[in-house]
């Protein structure tokens, strides 16, 4: 077992290094120094206290859009719609913090509740039919993802927009607020909630007689049929759960960075976290470490255009090298092996 | 009754096979992966070289041809990377594929900045489009409905004429047969001695070659420019499309001109005072209906079921039991 | 002084007006040999105070010029904690005193843009590739204020000189997409609109691209683009943030500190301009530049009020 | 371990362990010969140094435990794995089966356990799959047809070429499945537990097509767990033990006795258990069941019984004919269509099936792979699936995995599961092990009902003995027993009362200790015996 989980590690910790490797060359391609570049992405990931707040700042929406991929995941769902979800989320909760005034803190519960209610909702059809006639999830949730995306839009810009200025919706009272944890960062008790959140569900699955059917849902279930668990009821909690794990997301951007929502605020949040879980295979406790990891070099590659001539696009490239060649975990495979074998997820 | 006029005609139908045509092609790519069994995520990522490197190569070149075979060819490239690390490596198809797709974006940018500078677009640079095909004698032929098959860039036409040669494809050529088995059952396959990887691996470069041309199409034909992100999704509905089509070349063909004629109709209804925003997501939602009223069909009808077991009943034995009068 | 050294930061350098942004300041690069950092902010809204935190904790930047209203916020957030560094905004005037805003009247152009698309439509088949549709087009991108803002001046322009020419407007609904901007134009085309104008970056090129395809008219927006579609693009607004930039730091090359306050760039300083293609200039008919030059000179006086969109 | 001289081609081999000890007159060579072959799974051998030589046409039957390293050293052979040590000779050409197109190329054609048909394409489809016909590059469907017509007439494998494999019946798969390996032009077949789904007069109809095989000189390699098969058909039998090679003789020299002792190494009985007739209560009611399969067709047709407390009720007929719907309805993953079935009194249509559990069901799945474990998980959590939400596994939601491991560690000790513990993956253990996994965890639940689908299919004669002697343990409990096996020698041993289903109905009844085979395989093909069918009348 331990013997496993190390090959595992190295063999992470190996395919990593490979990308940077790549992506060393790369940087040389472009003209720039790559011992400077990745320093300056360290200085700005963790340069100082600051920039460790950024970090984590940065973290904290991967890591609860990855919680809610892994919460799909485990139940043999694939939520690629969290994205919409993080948008339908962050604009209920910016709704409920401008337009209904209420007592600090049950104002921000208030607002945090809708957003979750918002992600469950706009992830409802999918998993209905998902459960009840097996459309497939992906597609549906795929494309419900532009919906949300002009539908906030069109809220914002048609229903709500802020007098004057950018297209986004007036500022949300302070009472919603969520609280900062220092006063040098933005960050906030987001990233908390998220801790809370992946520890939480590492324990449910593992210690609870729902995890334990979950679980049995997602990688076996006919046999989860078999022995008695709803397949179809489970499934559209899951998925339901895992869009309201999304809505909140987008909820804690909204009252804990933007304080507002802005049209088109956050691209590709919801695609990074599925990422994160995907790369962590599914694990909440692993997607901490690997939100951590995308939040750096997200962060770091902020210092990055500004101290070097490197782009930023430069990290994203180094980014999908670093998925690319995890993902074929080069050393823990064994190559020789059939074709034929079934595949984790499989469409 | 105007109104109606002002949406429904000859160019609205012009406008769905143009709209159409770029989306088919990558989904007709996306069916060779689809019935080999994998899925394909990362089309999206390899139109977009594809669009980009044609553009380079017909700078560099002068000749859109060429410029088209470049894109061709770095699409290619993208799909090699897919199928090593998904065949070979049998890494996670849906990692890769939003790897691949992220990849594109970044390394299209980074390329831009350091060959020409800026980021954002090229246009003119010395960019050469294709051609429109004007088709002699239609005109005389069909009058005012000339539009619909004559003035099109040529991978129009490939696109369209693709869908009868791949039906051809999968019913009568070993290859096609080889890629459906292997897709259906992969045991199978190996039982025979059919190499799945093989076959995955062809697969993934036809599926490739068209990405790249549907990538070529969109910005040599379609328009003659390349810009950040300009794929914008249409990889992703052909993903959508796959799914529900089964990569059947016929249903995708049909559900492409569902979503080519919803774009089409949406943009002009536009015109009519209705919300951009709100209008924008009509294909989306086109699909999406589309996606769960065929679900929805699929469901075992209650005539269909009855008229199926009294069949049955009447063939197997003369006595019909109580099913007819009792359908669950 | 030793040398100048100046930062800008958007997310839009890749369009239009961000491209004459960019064609500014590298002119500037060229001719006063300053210092220049370009920082793209990408499009995520967390991403941008950190971005400005980093440009303002190096201290070494005299100017930062700052274009794009979805970084406001966070501009004000960052200005205020670093009272000392002196920050441009383009494109629009905020409340914060401390601020150098560069503003640009492109309601102003459009007006003008406005009334020659609508003058040449209401021609008729007298002119060229115009057919008796009575009807001009407006192709946005994202159905934002500013470029709201654009077609508020447009259609203001059309119905002040021809009246009975009907502007249809459509919008993109993103910057990125020049195929769709090419469909959204021929449906325009299509149904009667023989003019239209685009305000949508990159998927305004494929506006121009469409007319060229359909052999009608387009215009363009913020730089020259006449050499898209040469024959079917009837002008190009004009909207200057080169010379804007330019202007700046020249003022601070050479030694007049750039204070804050608000420097308007509109059609009396040449900030916005509409300029007739070459190839089209000489077929446009007299009365129609006549008039043209007679609206110009009536908003300069003030006699035109255009309305903003808000 | 047999020591016997080898034959001298493989003497020449330079090998002389080698144990084709059967020296018939007309030997003009191997058409296999193995030598030393050895294959290991991480740390686990599945293949300890195995000779194996087969004469050409001769029919050899190999037969071992479940584990045995059966399937894996056909597989080798036939180039679907390689042997980490080891040489293959074909037709005494030493060959290095790098995959199975080498292995068809040098004649050789498998028919595997589980087949590997493909659903959508049509029988002619797939009996060329791979060597299409072709006319001018495209493929002939046509003459494809035809030449599988005219196969299919010349070896009295009757199929219908234009038919779709996914509508056809197992039997008919293996029919093509062996059109499939003849028209590569096969000289010798690997079968692998070929009668495993077939009803006894289609095994039969397999034995004489295989007779008729080694008559044109063909050579047949058979895999069985069914003795009386082996007795009956082969020429040659090799014993497979823990990996290694027991014994190869010739199978007239052999008696079954002596060859269940080769394979478990001790004594098996196999007879008739003892038991007395026993009355209880009715537990399972029946009555005028109806059912649709999964393409909405009728599949269970007014199907009535009882079950009573401590009595087995045993349903044989060929697979597919409405048992595992039946199966799924009894134990609520399927809706009657009409009809009740009550369990302890409670009508089974208003409970879900978590409800069913609860009332008293305990169920052994057919389909053990996919129904009966999560081939992922450990054995423990397995085990534990049905009483998740039960003491002591669990109190308020909250999993106890100490109970649950000490319980799994029990059970796998109390029904001999060969595994290293029960923190081990399933999909680690052979097919029999599994099913002891599943049977472990359903018999003691406690339930009064049990519902058994094919205990023993694919289970090797020791593991067997092991389950029947569990099942009448329970029945001994005054379990209510239903136990579905499409092999007969097993109900009878166990059975008090056998009904037979035919095409969704329940053709006719016989009471265990005079069950006749060729009566109930008469019923199950479908043909009306009168004097049994007027009984449930
Ligand atoms: N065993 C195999 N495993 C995988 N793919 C195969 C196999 N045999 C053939 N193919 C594929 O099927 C296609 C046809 O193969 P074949 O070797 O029959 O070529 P061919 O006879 O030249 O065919 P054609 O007549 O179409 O040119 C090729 O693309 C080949 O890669
Ligand atoms: N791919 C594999 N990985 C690990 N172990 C394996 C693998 N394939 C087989 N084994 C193990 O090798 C041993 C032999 O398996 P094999 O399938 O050859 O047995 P068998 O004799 O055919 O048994 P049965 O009668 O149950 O089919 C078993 O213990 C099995 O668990
Ligand atoms: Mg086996
Ligand atoms: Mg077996």
């Amino acid at each position: 077992m331990m013997n496993d989980s190390l090959r595992a590690v190295s063999g992470q910790i190996i395919a990593v290094a490979v990308a940077l490797l790549m992506g060393a060359i790369i940087i040389l391609m472009v003209g720039e120094s790559p011992v400077r570049v990745f320093m300056t992405l360290l200085r700005g990931a963790f340069g100082d206290q600051a920039k460790i707040a950024g970090t984590l700042l940065q973290t904290t929406p991967i890591l609860i859009c990855g919680i809610a991929a892994c919460v799909g995941l485990r139940g043999g769902m694939f939520n690629v719609g969290i994205e919409g979800q993080l948008f339908l989320g962050g604009f209920a909760a910016a709704w409920v913090g401008f337009a209904f005034p209420l007592p600090a803190g049950i104002h921000m519960l208030a607002a945090l509740a809708l957003a979750v209610v918002a992600g469950a909702a706009w992830v409802a059809i999918p998993a209905y039919f998902r459960a009840r006639y097996n459309t497939n999830e992906v597609v549906s949730t795929i494309l419900s993802n532009y919906v949300a995306v002009l539908l906030t839009s069109y809220f914002t810009i048609f229903l709500f927009k802020r007098p004057g200025g950018w297209s986004e919706t007036p500022p949300i009272l302070p009472t919603a607020y969520l609280p900062g944890i220092f006063d040098f960062s933005r960050l906030n008790w987001g990233l908390v909630i998220g801790l809370v959140l992946a520890i939480g569900a590492a324990l449910v699955f593992r210690y609870t007689s729902w995890g334990y059917g979950v679980t049995m849902v997602g990688s076996a279930p006919k046999f989860a049929e078999y022995g008695g668990i709803n397949v179809k009821r489970q499934g559209f909690v899951v998925l339901l759960l895992s869009g309201a794990i999304g809505g909140l997301a987008g909820g804690v951007e909204t009252l804990g960075v933007h304080h507002r929502f802005m049209e088109g605020f956050a691209p590709g949040f919801g695609f990074d976290g599925l990422i994160a879980a995907l790369l962590a295979n599914g694990s909440p406790v692993a997607t901490i470490f690997t939100a951590l990891f995308f939040g750096a070099l997200r962060n770091g590659s902020l210092l990055l255009e500004v101290d070097t001539g490197a782009s930023r696009e430069i990290i994203t490239v180094i980014q999908a090298l670093i998925i690319l060649s995890v993902s074929a975990q080069v050393l823990v495979r064994r190559r020789g092996d059939s074709q034929a074998g079934e595949r984790r997820w499989k469409f | 009754m105007e109104i109606l006029d002002k949406l429904v005609n000859v160019a609205l139908i012009a406008a769905t096979l143009r709209t159409t045509a770029p989306i088919l092609l990558v989904a007709l790519g996306g069916s060779f992966t689809t019935k080999a069994g994998i899925f394909n995520i990362g089309l999206e990522g390899q139109m977009l070289a594809g669009a980009f490197f044609a553009v380079l190569g017909s700078i560099w070149t002068g000749s859109a041809l060429l410029g088209v075979a470049c894109g061709v060819v770095a699409a290619l490239a993208f799909a090699l990377v897919f199928a090593v690390l998904v065949v070979s490596f049998r890494a996670n198809e849906v990692v890769v594929g939003l790897a691949l797709n992220i990849l594109a974006g970044g390394m299209t940018i980074s390329l831009m900045k350091a060959i020409f500078g800026t980021r954002g677009s090229i246009v003119g640079q010395g960019i050469v489009g294709l051609p429109k095909i004007q088709i002699p004698g239609a005109r005389d032929l069909l009058g005012s409905w000339v539009s619909l098959i004559s003035g099109f860039t040529p991978i129009v036409y490939v696109a369209f004429i693709a869908v009868p040669l791949l039906v051809l494809f999968y019913n009568r050529t070993r290859l096609g047969l080889y890629i459906r088995v292997v897709g259906e059952k992969p045991e199978a396959a190996e039982a025979l001695g059919i190499s799945i990887t093989r076959v995955r691996y062809i697969a993934s470069l036809l599926c490739g070659l068209l990405a790249g041309l549907a990538g070529a199409h969109l910005s040599l034909g379609y328009i003659t420019m390349f810009t950040e992100n300009m794929s914008s999704g249409r990889g992703f509905m052909a993903v959508a499309i796959l799914i529900f089509s089964n990569g059947d070349p016929l249903k995708v063909l049909a559900g492409c001109l569902l979503f080519g004629f919803a774009d089409a109709f949406s943009l002009r209804l536009q015109t009519f005072g209705f919300p951009s925003y709100l209008v924008l997501t009509v294909p989306y939602v086109v699909a999406l209906t589309a996606l769960f009223a065929l679900s929805y069909r699929a469901r075992p009808r209650i005539i269909m079921e009855t008229l199926a077991s009294m069949q049955r009943l009447l063939s197997v034995d003369k006595n019909p039991g109580p099913d007819g009068k009792h359908p669950s | 002084q030793d040398k100048v050294s100046v930062a800008a930061i958007s997310g839009y350098f890749a369009q239009g007006f961000g491209v004459s942004i960019v064609n500014g300041l590298n002119k500037a690069k060229t001719d006063f040999g300053i210092d220049l950092k370009l920082v793209d902010t990408g499009n995520r809204a967390l991403d941008y105070e950190e971005q400005f935190e980093n440009l303002a904790k190096a201290k070494q930047y005299d100017l930062i010029f700052v274009m794009g209203w979805e970084l406001v916020d966070s501009l004000q957030k960052v200005s205020k904690a670093y009272p000392d560094q002196r920050f441009v905004f383009i494109d629009g005037v905020l409340d914060d005193p401390n601020m150098i805003y560069a503003n640009f009247a492109e309601e102003q152009g459009s007006f003008v843009a406005g009334a020659l698309a609508g003058m040449i439509e209401a021609k008729g088949s007298e002119f060229p590739k115009i057919g008796d549709g009575m009807a001009i087009g407006f192709v946005g991108g994202r159905d934002i204020p500013v470029i709201r803002n654009f077609l508020g001046g447009y259609e203001q322009g059309a119905k002040y000189a021809a009246p009975d020419v009907k502007v249809n407007s459509v919008f993109a609904g993103t910057f990125d997409d020049p195929a769709k901007g090419s469909e959204l134009a021929q449906a325009l085309y299509g149904q009667g609109a023989d003019i239209v104008y685009n305000v949508a970056g990159p998927t305004g090129e494929g506006v121009m691209q469409a007319s060229a395809a359909v052999d009608k008219y387009s215009i363009g927006v913020d730089i020259d683009m006449c050499g898209t579609a040469p024959g079917n693009v009837l002008a190009s607004m004009l909207k200057r943030g080169d010379i804007a930039v330019y202007t700046l730091i020249k003022d601070e090359v050479e030694g007049r500190k750039v204070t804050a306050g608000t420097h308007t760039f509109d059609l009396a300083s040449g900030g916005v301009e509409v300029k007739v293609c070459d190839d089209i200039a000489p077929t446009i008919p007299a009365d129609v530049t006549t008039k043209l030059d007679e609206i110009k000179k009536a908003i300069l006086d003030g006699k035109i009020e255009i309305a903003k969109a808000k | 371990m047999s020591n016997v001289p080898g034959s001298p081609t493989l003497h020449n081999a330079g090998n002389n362990a080698a144990g084709a000890n059967v020296a018939g007159p007309n030997v003009a060579g191997m058409a296999v010969a193995l030598t030393g072959i050895t294959k290991r799974f991480g740390a686990f051998v599945a293949n300890d140094g195995i000779d194996l030589a087969v004469r050409r046409g001769e029919i050899h039957a190999i037969i071992g435990e479940n584990g045995a390293g059966k399937t894996t050293l056909m597989n080798i052979l036939f180039g679907l794995l390689q042997p980490d040590e080891g040489s293959i000779r074909l037709n005494d050409e030493e060959t290095v089966v790098a995959d199975p197109a080498v292995a068809i190329k040098a004649g050789l054609g498998m028919v595997h356990q589980h087949f590997k048909l493909v659903p959508s394409l049509s029988v002619a489809d797939n009996v060329f799959l791979g060597m299409e016909i072709r006319r001018h590059g495209l493929i002939d469907h046509a003459a494809q047809i035809a030449r599988t017509r005219e196969l299919s007439e010349r070896f009295g494998l009757r199929v219908d070429p234009t038919e779709r494999v996914g509508l056809l019946s197992v039997g008919i798969e293996q029919r093509i499945e062996i059109l499939k390996v003849l028209v590569r032009g096969a000289r010798t077949i690997i079968l692998d537990e070929p009668t495993a789904v077939l009803t006894p007069q289609e095994s039969r109809e397999l034995f004489q097509t295989l007779r008729s095989f080694v008559a044109d000189g063909m050579t047949v390699i058979f895999i069985s767990h069914h003795l009386e098969e082996v007795m009956e058909v082969s020429d040659t039998v090799t014993v497979l033990r823990n990996g290694r090679r027991v014994a190869t003789r010739p199978t007239v020299e052999l008696s079954k006795d002596e060859l269940v002792r080769m394979m478990v190494g001790r004594e098996v009985s196999f007879d008739r258990r003892p038991r007395e007739p026993q009355h209880g209560e009715v537990v399972l009611e029946v009555k005028e069941l109806w059912a649709r399969d999964d393409r909405r067709l009728p599949a269970v047709r007014n199907v009535s019984f009882k079950v009573r407390s401590g009595e087995v009720v045993g349903i044989a007929g060929v697979a597919g004919n409405g048992q595992t719907e039946l199966a799924e309805v009894l134990s609520g993953l399927r809706p009657a269509s009409h009809g009740v079935a009550q369990l302890k009194g409670r009508n089974l249509a208003t409970l879900s099936p978590a409800e069913i559990r609860e009332a008293g069901l305990a169920h052994v799945p057919g389909d053990r792979m996919v129904r009966g474990v999560d081939r992922n998980a450990s054995i423990a959590a397995n085990m534990l699936m049905g009483r998740q939400h039960r003491a002591p596994w669990s109190s308020s939601g909250l999993l106890h995995w100490n109970a649950i491991g000490q319980n799994a560690s029990k059970l796998i000790r109390d029904f001999d599961i060969r595994a290293q513990g029960s923190g081990d993956a399933v999909k680690r253990l052979s097919g029999g092990n599994i099913q002891k996994v599943v049977l472990a965890r359903e018999f003691t639940n406690g339930a009064d009902f049990l519902l058994i689908d094919q205990p023993t299919r694919g289970v090797d004669i020791g593991a067997q003995e092991a389950i029947h002697g569990e099942i009448m343990r329970q029945r001994a409990a005054g379990r209510a027993i239903l136990l579905i096996s499409v092999q007969l020698d097993e109900l009878a041993a166990l059975a008090d009362r056998i009904l037979v289903m035919f095409n969704g109905r329940i053709m006719g009844e016989v009471a265990g200790d005079d069950a006749d085979e060729d009566r109930i395989g008469m019923m199950m093909a479908g043909v009306a015996v009168p004097e049994f069918a007027a009984e449930t009348a």
